[in-house]
């Protein structure tokens, strides 16, 4: 599998380490304690498109949020999380 | 024994099989191997098979379950029968297919899994058994008694399993690998292959064309076509010559794609040396590239299919179209007599090939309900009986065929004499590298085939040739053609050329096929012979037929209860006769039936090749810190700590053990002074107007009124309220900050800090970036350690006790003028520092210590007694910070702060992470001071019975305390703070004993903290 | 023994040739990291450019400016600018920029080795996942990837004989043996050199 | 209900009639209109759960349904360990619970599974890790587990090809289970299909759960591509597809689906006679009674539905084996592939009941679920047919993750991918 880096272009792998889905919003400190809990532990964790951060570590150490097709590895878009909204 | 085969091959001497030139061997030269022992003639560009041939040699191997005798089924990769070890020693190669060896002079090679011999082998008696040895035998027996399954039933079934042995030393040879990238490549030089190669490079693209074989053309160099009025292996040298002359053009030869992965990355193994006795000087035997092609053209060709008949396994009973391969490329035909057995036209052609290299054709069987005109024609022109509509109803011939009994159109049977039958049941395309995605294949009635489903070739891949499905030549230059230019096309990297190229002239014709699998009728299935589908497991018809009766109709739990399909060759010529027979028996068809995925690799990749370079002390590179090869000057014994190697020890001469030297360096530093390298700690330089907010949200202490000049410690929690890590950060300046991390966590910590600026709190104004190689930091610590850093440390800097004092941080300059950092910390609990100098700088800044320590009696001292001093103190380190703990079980809970966000805080208040009934952190002391403490010893109340229940908690960390006079150790202890004083049962069942030990505070040396403040 | 500090070389071996290949040792050079605070990023490329002729570019590609003075981008908002031995870079940014970058000195964390020669392409091809053909990676082109296992900065120094990679001085000696090692395996067959 | 039991004598009797007598395995049931208690999964987790409920809970209006073909999933994947060596008092009883069965389990089943107890060595490289196996083999000793540590020269004498001499990360010694061992995978699914089937449970294969039906707060049955199946209980034993099937009834679950590799190399004349784990790498191996050697490493590490994985891994896990043991570097891999795991945020199973009545969880397996199978559906049997958790599966509740009571073995907190 292949990801292309916005800043680095299309590298490999084992380039990469994965953080899962990108979609999760840490609450604020007051919001309940469900959130919370669901912000740490819970996942839709889809069969199909998904959206998830990968970290350039060996690269430029970018966080990057990725859409990618968890059943067929087919990468739609790679961006900086700098340019998409914040989890 | 037959012996008539014995005086025959005795007869035929040395090249009696060799009727003339291939187009791929060079007969003017000679070179030698041995077989079992038996030295051959052969020649450059001859396979083993092929030279075995040669000779007469028909025996070459034995299968795996019954030990049948068997020959060379094919010319390829997908060969079933001949395995044999290959070279010796340490570079042993079991299971190495006769059909694929290069020969090389002084090839040596034996033939496997027989005792004593392969004419004569014991367990070909496990034929007799074969009655009872049906699939799925295994299953339903060897249950009684319980108990003898490891000890009587597994060890005899153990005894016979595997085929060829592993070499008994490491392998000697180098592998390494590379990466190529390209916009197209082409996997197979046949015509297709070719062909595309040659439309893709026209076009401008960069091209990587693979083959696995020596030599490029595919089936060209194996028939005799005539392609543009040359045979057909002369256009492909032609193709080749061009295309290497082309600059956008790579040819790997000897290089199989074994593997499609994701994002149009294939794995192939090139064997760079296997064609030669030794590799040379330096070169690897194999190397492994990641090919990254934007498209890729499939270009694999295909795989002829046996038919299923009784005891169609014999030597001498081999694969039309390899027939053919050997007398064409070769120069080698394998049999003098022969029956050529076939259900399409293409297995026609082997009769004329035949006929031209000598051999005499007795007898043609055809599938077909009527003879083919083609059929009669070659009938009639080679005095072949023909017989159609009649099937091969058995064979004769203990080591080898000497006969076939075909019977007919009316089902009268004919034993004919024979000592080659060449077997055709038609052309499966090798579709392996377009399911490697998962997307299973279709089939197609016309060609009674499976051919890459249309979504296989979607947005980069291609398939071409016979591989598609095209079963003529002509198709597969015009598909090749086609792929090669539309591959190029969505590359959308070419030069936009004009498509000028066309297919040669070729004199083709069409291919016909009836889906005729086996010549069995129903009696035959269930009792008769052996018919095989499944060559090298042994699996029969009626394996096949018993395990649909048990249900096992799908055809996965045909393949895992038959084991079909599994063997060295994974089935490449036995599953789509098996699934074929499946359907039959089910009354399916075979698309209602289906086909199991072809998983990767496309062929056997040596593990070795895979792995690289990268092995024995190159496994994973070492992190040296820059006093490394002064330690190594002072004799230290050194420790792996993650990468990094770091000194444990430090012995002296006359220390009788590791121990008294430890000993030694604690003592050293607790009345003097000592140093030890700290660059592996984690150091990362923090810049920016909001360093201060980032730290409060990283840690769960408080950062905002840290003066400049100052350090702290701080624990940091992961989002879940667990221990993430733990270090110190002073504050350089007012922007600027440098944080130190525990060495094992440097570069998850570093991953985390980038999470949280980038991903939660971009609008921080903080920048970052790693120091841990940019300072070599030095830890000084003893009571005499400020008389040492002084003489270091330039002297407009006041050292004092009230201008430097505990925790305090300053960047300073040494040596008259060197930029280097002085930390005012401590991990021993002494007076010390920690002082950081560019790391170029460090080896000298060690050996300076020594001088300049001289007088008060420094020494280095290692990991082991910095550890051991870190116990004394009670400071948690990996042990303790092991993601199990929580800020709660290290006595910090107080550290939470309640007046800010920080990662952890909401998790971390859970009441499951602070209930005083966790295992909490406590100080251990055996009531013998002498008796050791185990880490990874349990807790149990005193007298507790040893069990589950009674078990509260476990020594983390344990060593002799010299300071003490006593073992000590850190632990964890259920309600541990209420329970001072209480005397423990230690029980360590590994070694068998039980020792007492007291609780006590966990900071055993200088609780007070007088000498760190000293 | 002298009182001062004296600079040890960062691998045993400043130097090691096979056939027409050289893996060398370059001598040390400041390398300093300048990272813009918000809002500062045209300050901040506009000072670089005043002091060293470079600019700060997006691209990967290395500016080269007058005085041995370089910058490239060495991460997401990070440029590594470097200059010859005893300037002071390091200060001297410092002082220009003035709290708009964070300035941080490189100068020790890493070390570069030179590989030359016939084939250097197809011998930094067995170590570096990606594509290297000139087209695309020409000279002053940088890649942040891995050598093997090994995090390194590459740098095209003349395409197919030139490259340069600059690596964690814990890990030069390491990646010295691992080049060494891909030097002697020789150059592949198939490879146009 | 299928054939006869499995004997001497029977064998005896088909070899001399040609085995014309043998009866499939396990019927091909067609669905009935409702069930006391419907399995979704015919994997090992459920067959067994579906035989232990008829043969243990007296239960036997009961239906296993599969959406392909029984032991499709990753008890036909996985690499065929078993052992007990866990650490934490929540894992310890319940895989030791399933190590037990594993040892009665061809003669309670009449089903050779080649249950083979050749030992599980772990190996360590240095003090830390030594401690950690100290700690764990006494949690198993105090547990009533065996558990031996053996020094390098005990390793030496067990495995002697190992890489002692040039190694990066030298070997000190080993944890060993010798009860540990391997268990032919697939037999384990048909064995228990077998079993179950003859006790009257009905294997529906083909039919895919699609929907689940609720009211009132509790399941009354599923949707399936073979129509509507009524339950008064709903068992979830579909490990890697937990989240996607639980979604049907509205819950999210602290899982993630990733792919683990698995690899077998070409047979070899046997040489490794136990299962042995690389502590400095991702390797661990085993060899076959068909002498193949099975191994393994890492998971990829990214959400993945796909059974398959990517080269990186397959490096990782050679460059593993060939610093382990270097004489393997001529032997050749057959054949690699890959199964979905349930990774779960602490690395440890779910067997509990769901917010929706008659709804209940089997899941999180992570990659140990293979040799879990028996115990797990015991358990899950117990839970179904009791509604309280069996004594060894307490702490596999649900609600763990949002109270802190995590079983977080590597400790790595809540995240899958680093389990």
């Amino acid at each position: 599998m292949r990801l292309t880096c916005p800043h680095c272009g299309p590298r490999g792998l084992e380039e990469f380490s994965y953080r899962g889905d990108a979609t999760v919003r840490r609450p604020s400190l007051e919001a309940p304690e469900e959130d919370w809990i669901a912000y740490v532990y819970l996942r839709d964790n889809p069969c199909g498109a998904h959206k998830e951060l990968w970290y350039h570590g060996s690269g430029c150490r970018a966080w990057l949020v990725v859409e990618r097709n968890t059943l067929t590895h087919a990468v739609h878009s790679v961006n900086a999380v700098s340019v998409e909204d914040a989890p | 024994m037959s012996r008539s085969l014995f005086r025959g091959l005795a007869q035929a001497g040395g090249r009696a099989f060799r009727h003339g030139g291939g187009n791929g061997i060079d007969t003017d030269r000679q070179i030698r191997f041995t077989f079992d022992g038996t030295s051959y003639v052969g020649h450059p560009g001859d396979t083993l098979a092929s030279a075995l041939l040669a000779n007469g040699v028909r025996l070459v191997g034995r299968s795996f379950k019954y030990h049948r005798p068997r020959g060379l089924l094919s010319a390829g990769p997908e060969e079933p029968n001949a395995l044999v070890e290959l070279r010796q020693g340490p570079w042993r190669e079991p299971n190495t297919r006769a059909t694929v060896a290069e020969l090389f002079d002084g090839l040596v090679a034996s033939s496997q899994n027989r005792w004593p011999s392969l004419a004569v082998d014991a367990l070909g008696v496990n034929g007799l058994f074969s009655p009872v040895f049906t699939a799925g035998f295994y299953y339903k027996t060897f249950m009684w008694p319980a108990s003898f399954w490891e000890k009587v039933y597994e060890p005899i079934i153990r005894r016979a399993a595997g085929l060829g042995r592993a070499a008994e030393e490491a392998d000697p040879d180098r592998y390494e690998k590379s990466n190529a990238f390209c916009d197209v490549l082409v996997v197979g030089a046949g015509p297709a292959g070719l062909s595309a190669a040659l439309a893709a490079a026209q076009s401008g693209v960069q091209v990587i064309l693979c083959e696995q074989d020596s030599l490029a053309g595919g089936r060209l160099r194996c028939d005799a076509t005539l392609i543009d009025g040359r045979p057909g292996w002369m256009w492909a040298q032609d193709a080749e010559r061009r295309l290497s002359e082309m600059p956008n053009v790579r040819i790997m030869t000897r290089s199989c794609v074994f593997a499609r992965y994701d994002g149009g990355t294939y794995g192939v193994l090139e064997r760079v040396s296997d064609h030669l006795a030794t590799p040379q000087d330096g070169q690897p035997r194999q190397r492994l590239w990641r090919v990254v092609a934007k498209q890729c053209v499939v270009a694999t060709g295909g795989i002829e299919r046996p038919i299923i008949f009784p005891n169609n396994d014999r030597p001498g009973i081999m694969l039309a179209a390899s027939v053919r391969t050997y007398i064409n490329r070769f120069g080698v035909v394998p049999g003098r007599r022969v029956i050529v057995y076939t259900n399409n036209s293409d297995g026609l052609r082997t009769v004329a090939d035949l006929q031209r290299a000598g051999a005499r054709v007795v007898a043609i069987v055809e599938a077909s309900a009527h003879p083919s005109k083609a059929a009669q024609d070659l009938a009639s022109r080679s005095g072949a009986k023909l017989f159609a509509n009649a099937t091969i109803a058995n064979t004769f011939g203990r080591l080898g065929v000497t006969a076939a009994v075909i019977r007919d159109n009316y089902g009268k049977e004919h034993r004919l004499g024979c000592d080659l039958i060449a077997v055709s049941g038609g052309w499966s395309p090798d579709i392996a590298l377009t399911t490697h995605h998962g997307t299973r294949p279709v089939y197609r009635d016309d060609i009674a085939a499976f051919v890459p489903a249309p979504n296989a070739a979607n947005q980069d891949l291609h398939v071409a040739g016979v591989a598609s499905g095209v079963m003529t030549d002509r198709d597969a230059f015009e598909s090749g053609l086609a792929a090669g230019y539309l591959a190029a096309g969505k590359t959308g990297c070419g030069d936009g050329r004009e498509q000028t190229l066309t297919s040669p002239s070729v004199v083709d014709e069409a291919y016909d096929i009836i889906p005729v699998w086996h010549g069995l009728d129903a009696e035959n299935m269930r009792r008769a012979g052996k018919a095989f589908v499944d060559f090298q497991n042994d699996v029969t018809a009626k394996d096949v037929r018993l395990a649909a009766q048990e249900g096992f109709q799908s055809v996965e739990h045909l393949k895992r209860y038959t084991t079909l399909g599994m063997a060295t060759d994974q089935g490449k010529t036995a599953n789509v006769n098996a699934l074929a027979l499946l359907a039959e028996i089910t009354g399916r068809t075979i698309p209602q039936t289906g086909t199991t995925l072809i998983r990767p690799p496309v062929q056997p990749v040596a593990l070795g090749a895979l792995a690289g370079a990268h092995r024995g002390k190159h496994f994973k590179p070492h992190r040296l810190p820059p006093t490394h090869r002064w330690a190594e000057e002072q004799g230290a014994v050194f420790t792996d700590n993650g990468l990094w190697r770091r000194a444990q020890w430090y012995p002296r001469a006359g220390e009788s053990n590791w121990l008294e030297t430890v000993n030694r360096e604690v003592q050293t530093v607790r009345n003097g002074v000592g140093f030890c390298d700290v660059t592996t700690l984690g150091k990362i330089d923090l810049q920016g107007p909001d360093v201060r907010t980032f730290l409060d949200r990283l840690y769960v202490n408080a950062w905002q009124k840290l003066p400049v000049g100052r350090a702290r410690y701080g624990l940091m929690l992961r989002e879940d309220g667990f221990v993430f890590d733990d270090g110190t950060t002073a504050r350089l300046s007012e922007n600027h900050y440098v944080m130190t991390t525990t060495t094992a966590k440097a570069a998850s910590v570093m991953q985390h800090l980038e999470f949280c600026h980038q991903c939660l709190w971009p609008e921080l104004d903080v920048q970052f970036i790693s120091v841990t190689d940019e300072w070599a930091q030095i830890a000084v610590a003893g009571p005499r350690s400020r008389d040492v850093i002084r003489q270091i440390v330039d002297p407009e800097f006041d050292l004092s006790n009230e201008a430097f004092g505990y925790m305090a941080a300053a960047e300073v300059t040494v040596y008259g003028g060197i930029n280097a950092r002085l930390f005012r910390l401590s991990f021993s609990g002494e007076l010390a520092y920690e002082i950081a100098v560019p790391a170029r700088y460090g080896d000298s800044l060690a050996r300076q210590l020594m001088r300049v320590g001289a007088p008060y009696g420094i020494a280095p001292y290692g990991t082991e007694a910095l550890g051991v001093m870190r116990i004394e103190k009670g400071h948690p380190a990996g042990p303790e910070l092991n993601g199990q703990t929580t800020a709660h079980d290290l006595g910090m809970g107080r550290m939470l702060s309640t007046k800010k966000d920080f990662i952890g805080r909401r998790m971390a208040q859970r009441e499951a992470l602070t209930d005083p009934a966790r295992a909490t952190l406590v100080g251990l002391q055996p009531l013998l001071p002498d008796a050791p403490l185990v880490s990874g010893a349990h807790l149990l109340p005193k007298g507790a019975e040893a069990t589950a229940a009674s078990d509260q908690g476990w020594i983390a960390s344990s060593a002799w305390s010299p300071t003490v006079g006593s073992w000590i150790g850190l632990g964890f202890l259920q309600n541990g703070p209420a329970r001072l004083g209480e005397v423990l049962s230690v029980h360590n069942p590994l070694a068998g004993t039980v020792t007492e030990a007291r609780v006590v505070s966990s900071v055993f040396v200088d609780p007070e903290g007088t000498r760190l403040h000293g | 023994m002298a009182e001062v500090l004296l600079p040890a070389l960062p691998v045993m071996q400043d130097r090691v040739t096979v056939g027409a290949l050289t893996l060398a040792l370059l001598p040390e050079q400041e390398i300093v990291s300048v990272r813009p605070f918000k809002g500062h990023f045209e300050a901040v490329t506009d000072t670089v450019r005043k002091a060293l002729g470079v600019m700060l570019s997006d691209s990967f590609q290395e500016e080269t400016g007058s005085g041995g003075y370089a910058a490239f981008r060495a991460g997401h908002n990070q440029w590594f600018c470097r200059g010859p031995e005893g300037g002071n870079l390091t200060a001297r940014l410092a002082t220009l920029c003035d709290g708009r970058a964070s300035v941080t000195n490189q100068t020790d964390s890493r070390v570069r080795l030179l590989l030359s020669g016939g084939g250097a392409a197809a011998i930094a091809a067995k170590l570096v996942p990606v594509d290297l053909h000139p087209s695309g990676f020409e000279t002053g082109r940088v890649a942040l990837t891995l050598a093997g296992h090994i995090p390194v900065v590459l740098i095209c120094r003349e395409p197919r004989l030139h490259y340069e990679f600059m690596v964690f001085r814990s890990l030069a000696q390491s990646l010295f043996d691992d080049i060494h090692i891909a030097m002697n395996g020789g150059i592949p067959n198939s490879e146009r050199v | 209900m299928s054939g006869e039991r499995y004997s001497f004598f029977s064998l005896l009797r088909e070899t001399l009639r040609g085995h014309t007598g043998w009866k499939p395995a396990w019927r091909k049931a067609a669905p009935q209109k409702a069930y006391d208690i419907v399995i979704v999964g015919g994997g090992g987790h459920g067959l067994a759960t579906a035989y232990y409920l008829a043969r243990r809970y007296g239960l036997t209006k009961i239906a296993v349904v599969e959406k392909g073909w029984i032991g499709g999933g990753n008890v036909g994947r996985n690499t065929t360990i078993v052992r007990s060596n866990y650490l934490l008092p929540g894992n310890v009883p319940f895989y030791e619970q399933s190590m037990k069965l594993w040892e009665g389990l061809e003669q309670d089943i009449n089903y050779n599974a080649m249950v083979s107890q050749r030992g599980v060595l772990n190996l360590f490289h240095n003090d830390a890790q030594r401690n950690a196996y100290i700690r764990r083999g006494n949690a198993m000793r105090l547990n009533g587990v065996d558990a031996e540590l053996l020094n390098r020269e005990a390793v030496r004498a067990k495995l002697p090809f190992l890489d002692f001499d040039n190694a990066r990360f030298p070997i000190q010694g080993g944890l060993l289970q010798r009860r540990g061992g391997t268990v032919r995978h697939d037999a384990v699914a048909w064995g228990y299909a077998r079993a179950a089937d003859r006790l009257g449970v009905d294997i529906i294969e083909n039919c895919e759960v699609q929907g689940i039906r609720v009211h009132d707060g509790h399941v009354t049955g599923l949707e399936t591509t073979r129509g509507f199946i009524g339950a008064r209980k709903i068992g979830l034993a579909c490990a890697g597809n937990s989240s996607r099937v639980a979604a049907m009834a509205g819950l999210r679950l602290p899982i993630e689906s990733h792919v683990l590799q698995a690899f077998v190399s070409e047979g070899l004349k046997p040489f490794i006679d136990c299962v042995a784990t690389f502590g400095a790498g991702h390797f661990y191996v085993s060899q076959s009674d068909k002498g193949g050697l099975v191994f393994g490493g890492d998971i990829d590490g990214y959400n993945s539905y796909a059974q398959r994985g990517n080269l990186p891994v397959v490096e990782d896990v050679l460059e593993g084996g060939m610093a382990l043991m270097p004489r393997i570097g001529r032997v050749r891999l057959l054949r690699q592939w890959g199964g979905i795991m349930d990774m779960s945020m602490d690395g440890s199973p779910i067997i509990d009941r769901t917010s929706v009545g008659g709804l209940y969880l089997n899941a999180g397996w992570c990659y140990g679920g293979f040799k879990a199978t028996p115990a797990s559906g015991l358990c899950f049997a117990h839970l179904l047919a009791r509604d309280e958790p069996h004594a060894v599966a307490t702490a596999y509740r649900l609600d763990r993750f949002g109270k802190g009571a995590v079983i977080d073995e590597k400790g790595m907190g809540a995240q899958p991918n680093l389990h």
